[in-house]
């Protein structure tokens, strides 16, 4: 089977996320009040072929680990998303 | 920015020099010209040909995808005014392009590695019009016509039509024409690189004619042996182009434009206050482009010009340097494209004496509004007229260059703004031209003439002081060729002397140009950090009219200084003395060093800080 | 000295290191990222550039490269690493040095001099300076601000592996780190580039005294 | 209230993915097999301000739309997290 997966790399607590910051102060200005605590993190879409969403989402996990995100900086958090087709 | 600093800093050229702009006709048409220049040994050049029946056409680089299809044929012959292509149907639109560098840098370095082998016949990138123009011109140039399997193309997306592929401007693609036999050769280079590597088209012989002449055609085709989807003769496509003859119009206005002029008029205000507002240090632009990449950049951004040893990977040792400028002035071309654009050529051969470079060659782009309006097209005409009458008159060809029409939004088009890129040679570089630290103690001279040339001694029209007070319209300055050209030659003279490993007096050189004598003076001050003593002016005219081929320098020889210009035929002034920690302006200008360091450097960061 | 410059694909400073080596004596050749024995080498650089595209985080595919793995066997020999500006993002990412590379502050690529200091003279590459020397050596990079956590800069610091700091911070690097060595001193990375501070001409000669010492660190060691 | 916004910002089909496709070509090599499609975007988690849910994700996606994305080559998905406090 075939799963798209999707996996959040955000920035650690603790660690700086100027970009986060700099949205966070932009946004008064433009007119969005009410907004706080902005990180700014990676998204990606990938489809697995494994033989289970279990089986997809660990394969996933490990690619997210080893390879998508920075454990030094990043976290990543990896959800299914719908089925792709078979 | 981003776009230049992401890709260009990755792909690996270092941004060396600029020009930055701000208009509000570029508010919804904003333009940003790039030049590119290289340099190979001259029996390394392979050009766009395609040439040896049998040789194959080889794509390679990037996929295709529909990225700006009609580019050039359909968007760039539309105003976007008419709300036919913002309405059109969403599907049909082009996709937005977004470049790879990395794709580029790989595609660089194969084709680099595919033209030092000799495996190359001919070689073209992929611009507008995509490989319909590619095919067509490298077919038209060799004379031979050329076989076309669109199916052979590796697409991004499914389900794109021939003349999608056809004419699609993907980026990171070049169309290589070799021989069948070093297919495989080429393969592996490109396998090294990770760059696809696929055979598209065939070079065939030139059809015989009726009239027994021969004629190249360029034929798509479904698959090499398939049905034919389309023949054109190649050249009707490349070099056959129908010529427009338009309508011109001097504007209507263009008189009473001219006769508002603020030189007569406009009140003097306060010349420290106007000093300080048109000090803008674009560091904050520059500092974000890689620009001394390949270890040949001996004046980098921020200066007259930027000056480079002509070296590089690969390339034999030489003493040689090149230096570059890019200049446009869209305010004094709005008043008077043509004798602006001259100006502007003659802002550019400055910038490159400062550096000590002897002018060689010109580029332009010409970024005009839309053409079918007859005032644009007499703009266009005058522009161009200019720009031969100045190449004319200094010796400098124009040896290529790109055009941008329709740049129109809501019915008003932007100023005439015809760019012109610079490449002057330094016989012999082994030390950096003084740039603009002068000693304390120099003597500040003016070299070239004190006036204008022509009825106003110093023309406010289209000045940088005058459009910041909203006004527009006035006259621009004359030019007289002959003692211009002294003055030029004196400066590379001077300069290049030092270039060359020579003693000198001279500590220090910057043009005049945008914001005029007081900008200059403290342009030089905020970097050298040492204040300046200068006599009084002949009123805020001197300090900021604009008018190009005048110098600052500094020398700590005054008397040999001016007997050499002297010799040279070229005027001179003394304006003063380096000295103190501020910029004294006879009874015009008093500031201190720090002060105008301080709002130069901070101008720019904080008309944009919006977002940093 | 053979000196061994890892070119990955989107590399783009190797032919500025080859030649900065070169030039003070050394016998500088490229190594294709795909090599997986460096054993006739004295000292491997990974130089500047953007190593496959710097897509993802700078070094985070360069890493993987097979050449890697014969890297980190060169290092654990002792032999002299050096990482330049995406070289030391290579390293990082390689688990080679500690901690990670980030987004400079501003958001914006920066390409300027800086102004080092030497803090530390135990490392290949800063055992010829001085402690407390500046030297003024341009950047070029937009993912320069060095990060990690409290332990591990405890660790740096308890280790004398800060070898460069900026004395004005240009990017928002934790504690001014410019240029890191590992324990045993022999791998460094650092952001600036010494390989553009090699000629009065071009405006600097400071980065010398650091390439030199990392020519002779071979010997040395 | 105070809601946790998600934005997911992808590039849009048929609009080049440099670094989505430069991810895929890795994989192989670092025994990532049977992955496919990889699309790389942005993440961003934001706390909002707001009366109700509904309005929480129309403030979100206004945001997404204005700021966080370039409409002309990317969609945004904007999603709630769970509930920061009131
Ligand atoms: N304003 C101009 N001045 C001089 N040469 C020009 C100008 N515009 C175009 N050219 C020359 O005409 C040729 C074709 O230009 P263009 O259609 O812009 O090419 P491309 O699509 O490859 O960029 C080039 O050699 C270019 O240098």
């Amino acid at each position: 089977m075939n799963y798209l997966v999707i996996v959040d790399v955000m920035p650690r607590a603790g660690i700086a996320d100027p970009e986060g910051s700099t949205i966070e102060r932009a946004l008064p200005a433009l007119g969005f009040g009410g907004v706080s605590n902005v990180k700014a993190g990676k998204s990606f879409r990938l489809n697995v072929e494994a033989e289970s969403e279990a089986a997809a989402l660990e394969k996933a996990a490990a690619l997210a680990e080893r390879l998508l995100s920075n454990p030094v900086i990043e976290d990543a958090f990896v959800r299914l998303g719908e089925v792709v087709g078979s | 920015m981003s776009g230049i600093s992401g890709y260009g800093n990755s792909v690996g050229v270092p941004t060396v020099g600029g020009e930055l702009t701000f208009d509000e006709c570029y508010r919804a048409n904003p333009l940003v010209n790039v030049l590119c220049v290289g340099a190979l040994p001259v029996e390394r050049l392979v050009l766009g040909v395609a040439s040896g029946v049998g040789n194959l056409a080889v794509l390679l680089g990037s996929r295709t995808g529909r990225d700006g299809i009609g580019g050039v044929s359909v968007l760039a012959s539309a105003g976007f005014s008419g709300g036919d292509v913002a309405s059109g149907d969403d599907a049909k639109r082009p996709s937005v392009q977004v470049g790879d560098p990395y794709e580029e840098k790989r595609l660089i370095e194969a084709c680099l590695e595919l033209l030092d082998n000799g495996y190359v016949v001919g070689i073209q990138d992929l611009g507008g019009a995509g490989l319909v123009c590619a095919t067509s011109e490298t077919a038209a140039r060799g004379g031979v016509g050329m076989d076309v399997d669109v199916t052979a193309v590796a697409l991004r997306e499914a389900g794109m039509a021939p003349y999608e592929i056809m004419t699609s401007e993907s980026q990171e693609r070049m169309l290589a024409i070799i021989t069948p036999e070093n297919l495989g050769a080429v393969t592996a280079v490109c396998d090294k690189w990770e760059v696809r590597a696929s055979v598209v088209g065939r070079v065939v012989a030139p059809t015989l004619r009726a009239n027994g002449t021969t004629q190249g055609m360029l034929r798509i085709r479904d698959g090499f042996d398939g049905e034919v989807l389309a023949e054109v003769p190649a050249a009707s496509l490349a070099d056959e182009a129908p010529l427009y003859d338009r309508a011109r119009e001097r504007p209507t206005n263009l008189d009473a434009l001219r006769s508002d002029d603020p030189t007569f008029d406009e009140p003097i205000g306060s010349p420290n206050d106007d000093l300080l507002e048109l000090l803008v240090d674009p560091a904050w632009v520059y500092r974000q482009y890689d620009s001394q990449l390949f270890l040949n950049t001996v004046v980098g951004p921020g200066r007259d010009a930027a000056l480079l040893r002509l070296a590089g990977p690969g390339l034999p040792v030489s003493t040689r340097g090149i230096a570059l400028s890019t200049d446009s002035n869209p305010r004094w071309c709005a008043l008077d494209p043509r004798n602006g654009t001259a100006l502007t050529v003659i802002e550019g051969i400055s910038n490159l004496a400062c550096v000590g470079a002897k002018a060689k060659a010109v580029v332009n782009c010409l970024n005009f509004g839309n053409p079918e309006h007859p005032a644009v097209m007499w703009q266009l005409s005058e522009s161009i007229d200019g720009l031969a009458d100045a190449c004319v008159a200094y010796g400098t060809p124009v040896i290529g260059g790109n055009v941008s029409l329709y740049n129109e939004s809501g019915g008003a088009d932007i100023d005439p703004t015809p760019v012109v890129g610079l490449l002057g040679v330094v016989d012999k570089l082994v030390a950096p031209p003084p740039g603009w630290n002068w000693r304390r103690g120099d003597a500040l001279v003016l070299v070239g003439a004190r006036h204008a040339y022509g009825e106003v001694a110093f023309p406010l029209g289209g000045s940088r002081w005058a459009t910041r007070r909203g006004r527009r319209g006035g006259r621009i300055a004359g030019v007289d060729p002959e003692s211009l050209v002294a003055t030029l030659d004196f400066v590379v003279a001077e300069i290049s002397s030092i270039c060359a490993g020579e003693a000198s007096d001279v500590s220090a050189v910057h043009d005049i140009s945008g914001g005029g004598l007081a900008t200059a003076l403290a342009e030089m001050v905020a970097v050298t950090g040492i204040g300046a003593s200068v006599i009084e002016l002949e009123g805020h005219g001197e300090l900021f009219s604009e008018f190009p081929g005048r110098f600052v320098m500094a020398t700590n020889d005054v008397a040999a200084f001016a007997s050499r210009a002297q010799n040279a035929g070229v005027l001179t002034t003394r304006l003063g003395t380096c000295e103190g920690e501020r910029l004294i302006v006879g009874s015009m200008i008093d500031l201190s060093v720090t002060e105008i360091k301080a709002r130069r450097r901070d101008a720019l960061q904080d008309a944009l800080g919006a977002l940093n | 000295m053979r000196v061994g410059v890892v070119v990955f694909p989107g590399s783009n400073c190797e032919y500025d290191a080859l030649g900065a080596m070169n030039t003070l004596g050394a016998k500088a050749e490229f190594v294709w990222h795909s090599v997986t024995d460096l054993s006739g080498y004295d000292a491997i650089i990974l130089p500047g550039g953007f190593a496959h595209g710097d897509y993802l985080r700078p070094g985070a595919i360069a890493r993987f490269s097979p050449v890697m793995a014969a890297v980190e066997r060169f290092a654990a020999e002792g032999g002299p690493v050096l990482g330049i500006c995406n070289g030391f993002q290579v390293l990082t990412e390689a688990g080679l040095l500690p901690g990670a590379l980030q987004k400079n502050i501003g958001l914006t690529f920066l390409c300027q001099p800086t102004t080092l200091v030497v803090t530390s003279t135990n490392s290949v590459l800063t055992s010829g300076a001085t402690v407390g020397q500046e030297l003024v050596i341009p950047i070029n990079h937009f993912s320069g601000a060095y990060t990690c956590d409290d332990a591990t800069f405890a660790s740096l610091l308890e280790h004398d592996q800060i070898v460069l700091r900026y004395k004005d911070n240009p990017n928002g690097s934790r504690g001014d780190v410019a240029g890191l060595a590992n324990e045993r001193g022999n791998v460094v990375g650092l952001m600036p580039h010494p390989e553009r501070a090699m000629s009065t001409l071009l405006g600097s000669v400071d980065g010398r005294v650091l390439l030199e010492s990392f020519l002779t660190a071979h010997v040395a060691a």
